[in-house]
């Protein structure tokens, strides 16, 4: 609390990690210095709302409704709302965003939710349990499957982290990593690096390339190895290099409470 | 000009859209169809096809009103709404019965309408390489290129009998212009054999051909316009009212309760005659908290020859 | 706001057309951008391989200048105004060398730049069935549909080094709204590495934003904004001047006259420091009979959400 | 000239068929009763232009530049013409425009001009003689051969009629025939009926159905069939129904030079 003293902006919040605003806080940091991010439906909206006003003010936010370069003047309450589209740079029509845009190699981070991310960084948004009667009807693919392919890299965020959500292999590989398309011989790769990061309530995993597996990389306050390990389905590789996740500012949880999300729609 | 082509909601469903018919309902967050879904279940459709790319709760209202035979799309929730539970329960607990789905990512969604309106027998992407979805969905195939260049997923077109889609205004003769969101609509409405659009008004043609840029489906390719204000609530019209974000929010809890979402269409679209009334009944108060102020485009110059 | 992108055009050219450089051209009747192939002549490019669908009085000039070493096209006319003999003098009587042509019809072209932006490996279209067309060009290729209709042709992508293109607006950031014909801009923009855009006119991000639905290109796609008044000039700018019909009949009989070309390239091109400088030598009258008539398009609202 | 005296509109003219204003007129009375016209370079676009005038006034003109609906308050000087966009209908992307317009078979005629047309309706717009230095570089395909390939049918309007322009078979198939595009065994069929009507100065040829060949139809006044036959470079078939030319109004004359081509851009 030091730093504190010195600078009030910078008092730190003690905030759960497991909560919301401390996911999005983390995903906020993670998103500085990327410039062009397709967010996806949920917490990725309000992670890149609260990048846009405090690590990346110049950051250009891509939704898979059409718009490019958002400027909303109030919080988007899903990736259609009509905020995001008022004062937009573009909207361009869909074949345009996916096609050129997205599959044309212009988007640094695909920022995603998912129920599942397995060991190599396969993710599952579409069943759990088996396909045909699952147990759970999951969203399905939306624009997953295809902001892989060809975002640069993929941010995943996790509301939970146990070995349902963080499974060795995943139930239904909705949207592959690289490493599961290398393995279908013949096909034309799509560029895509796949998940490089996936912050969850425990800590941030990351994979250090291509065709490598997620490893434990920053644990947030209050969290031991073991208990990350333990609520993983694989067997976790920590790196040497872990870090503790710094506590998100007071002032960005000021952000996000009284200017983001006013209406608590993500705060939940 | 040509013949107008404006009519009423039951006649253009009426006469347009059949049992058993495939039926695209398309609007991308923006400028969902719901008066004209609405219309199908009072006129008691049965066994439709229905494309979406994101099903919305417009799905799980046509599900629970018993119109729906097949389910093609892309995306099995509501935006930031949640779960659709009639969905949920067709596919989780087969009840009342199992819910075919033929299901892709958004932009293999696209490409099939793509496809369908260019009338190509396929089209390529480079999603899918890896995924489960092509072993979920055998219509998703693949093509080695000519080039060298491995093999691509391509996916097949898809070919409405009939396109519904709502709009911010068209001319009598079928012109349509929209603005903001405009999702996979002039695809899946060149792809459809009959295209039925409603609009929030019906405009002089001198207003389309001020702005020939804004025309985003020519009148060749639409059969019906039909003015309904308000066509797109619960979802939104950009510049003319706001999405009702609360009604989403109260979707949820209706929908998880299988006979509370029957009670809601047998009030709410049985029991009204149509969407004014329907509108009638959210209320005035309701509705004047949708409105947005104005934020005008700007004009530009289309210019005209000196004689 | 990200950094302005505004230079001038030696800087553009300079920067971004390199000798031996694959580049677009495009504008398809309207909107050619005169101006910065004028520069790329004064900068003595060459080797160039010259994309454009309809190579036009422009791609005569580039040759005669001898920047081209190839040229990847549509249709080798000029429209109303007949042949363009640079052109046909090359080709007929390979005067003074053959050119390298690789041809294609217009939407084969299109496609390319499609499947270019979409960085696709091939790009399928229902045309070339029974033509001599792919036997005359290799790279049109065929492939077999995997769901059972047979095989169709298919173009490669095509990915210029850099695209040049004129339009009527931008914003300093680079997001370029135009309006009229657009061609295939959209298209070869996204699909380049580099992309050069001359405007009649930098205006504030707010006109932009006012009106996202009339942005084709966003500033991503963008590295280098030019102001460049009049800059497609002998053709139009939908609304801000009309073609200079009478400059492409003139042209015809110079065109057919190789030494005329020449010196009209000498004076008109090299004699001239600047497109600036080229509209003063063509004059105040003559450009004051292709103004046109406001002719507005009328404003359509985007609403803004009441707090 | 009886009728003129009844109904001076109907005057008759006295134009050489050989004429620019004599092929147009002819080809605006084709025109009659079509719904959707895509207009080629050149003659075709004056051709259309009589025809909403006269035969016509509900057609809807589609141009490649992509204009559809056009309502020009000038004759087109070209098919890019700023004239056609103010005041169009709508003015579409060359996307859906050659995908969705005319490939989608919205298209119930494609009228174009020609170098070459021959025996079974192929067109050659590339080259005469040898591919490789030919004697004369044409135009080459522009939209042409993506037009035959969906248009419902094609009209053909050429401004000589000689073995030359009407070989046994053209130097270069640029836009093929059904009957071509048949032989190509195992291709996807496109839809279009191919060329359907050939107007010429001598008078008009017809394509009975999708894989005939063309016969003579029609011949202008003070042409007798052993000149067409004698000037065509096939054994040509005659039609027994074989009618003689309606000589054009001198209204419609009137309208083509003191209305529409006041420039004689077309008119030479």
């Amino acid at each position: 609390m030091t730093l504190a003293a010195d600078n009030p902006a910078e008092e730190l919040s003690d905030l759960p990690p497991s909560s919301t605003e401390f996911l999005a806080t983390v995903a906020a940091r993670e998103l500085a210095g990327r410039r062009r991010i397709f967010a996806g439906v949920g917490l990725p909206t309000l992670a890149v709302d609260l990048a846009k006003r405090t690590t990346n003010p110049n950051v250009e936010l891509v939704y898979e409704s059409g718009v490019v370069g958002a400027h909303p003047e109030a919080m988007a309450e899903g990736i259609a709302d009509s905020v995001l589209v008022s004062g937009a740079e573009a909207m361009l029509g869909m074949d345009a965003l996916f096609g050129y845009v997205l599959q044309g190699g212009n988007v640094d981070v695909g920022f995603l939710g998912a129920a599942q991310v397995d060991r190599v960084g396969n993710i599952n948004t579409s069943f759990i349990g088996d396909w045909h009667q699952p147990t759970v009807r999951l969203p399905g693919s939306g624009g997953a499957c295809d902001i892989i392919a060809s975002a640069h890299e993929i941010f995943v965020v996790l509301r939970r982290h146990d070995p349902g959500a963080l499974p060795e292999q995943v139930d239904f590989v909705t949207s592959p990593s690289p490493v599961r398309a290398r393995a279908q011989e013949g096909f034309h790769q799509p560029p895509g690096a796949g998940v490089t990061t996936v912050i969850t309530p425990l800590g941030i995993l990351r994979r250090p390339d291509r065709f490598g597996e997620l490893e434990l990389a920053a644990i947030h306050p209050g969290v031991t190895v073991e208990q990350v390990r333990d609520n993983t389905g694989w067997d976790l590789r920590v790196r040497e290099d872990l870090v503790l996740t710094p506590r998100p500012r007071v002032e960005d949880v000021r952000l996000l409470r009284e200017e983001i999300d006013t209406v608590r729609l993500y705060l939940r | 000009m040509n013949a107008s082509k404006v009519t009423t909601l039951p006649e253009a469903i009426g006469t347009h859209v059949h049992d058993g018919a495939t039926v695209a309902l398309e609007g991308f967050g923006h400028l969902i169809p719901f008066a004209a879904a609405h219309e199908i279940i009072r006129q008691g459709r049965r066994n439709l096809t229905v494309c979406r790319m994101t099903p919305d709760l417009l799905t799980d209202q046509l599900l629970a009103a018993e119109c729906v035979g097949k389910l093609v799309a892309s995306f099995f929730a509501s935006g930031s709404a949640g779960s659709l539970y009639e969905i949920r329960r067709r596919v989780e607990q087969h009840d009342p019965e199992p819910l075919e789905v033929e299901e892709y990512s958004h932009y293999g969604m696209y490409c099939r309408y793509e496809a369908g309106a260019k009338r190509l027998p396929f089209y390529p992407l480079l999603s899918y390489v890896g995924s489960d979805l092509p072993e979920l969905n055998p219509r998703i195939r693949a093509v080695e290129s000519p080039y060298g260049e491995g093999k691509v997923y391509v996916v097949p077109p898809l070919n409405p009998d009939v396109t519904v889609i709502h709009a911010q205004r068209a001319d009598e003769s079928g012109n349509v212009q929209m603005w903001g969101i405009t999702g996979a609509q002039q695809q899946a409405a060149y792809a459809a054999s009959r295209v039925i659009v409603t609009v929030e008004e019906v405009v002089a043609p001198e207003v389309i051909r001020a702005d020939p840029n804004r025309t985003l489906i020519p009148a060749h390719a639409v059969d019906a316009i039909v003015p309904v204000p308000g066509g797109a609530h619960p979802s939104y019209a950009q510049g003319c009212y706001d999405r009702d974000s609360a009604f989403y929010r109260e979707w949820t809890p209706i929908s998880k309760d299988k006979e509370a979402v029957r009670a809601w269409i047998k009030e709410w679209i049985h029991g009204t005659v149509d969407h004014a009334d329907y509108l009638d009944r959210i209320g005035a108060e309701r509705w004047a908290g949708l409105q947005v102020a104005d934020a005008p485009s700007g004009e530009v110059s289309y210019g005209r020859r000196k004689s």
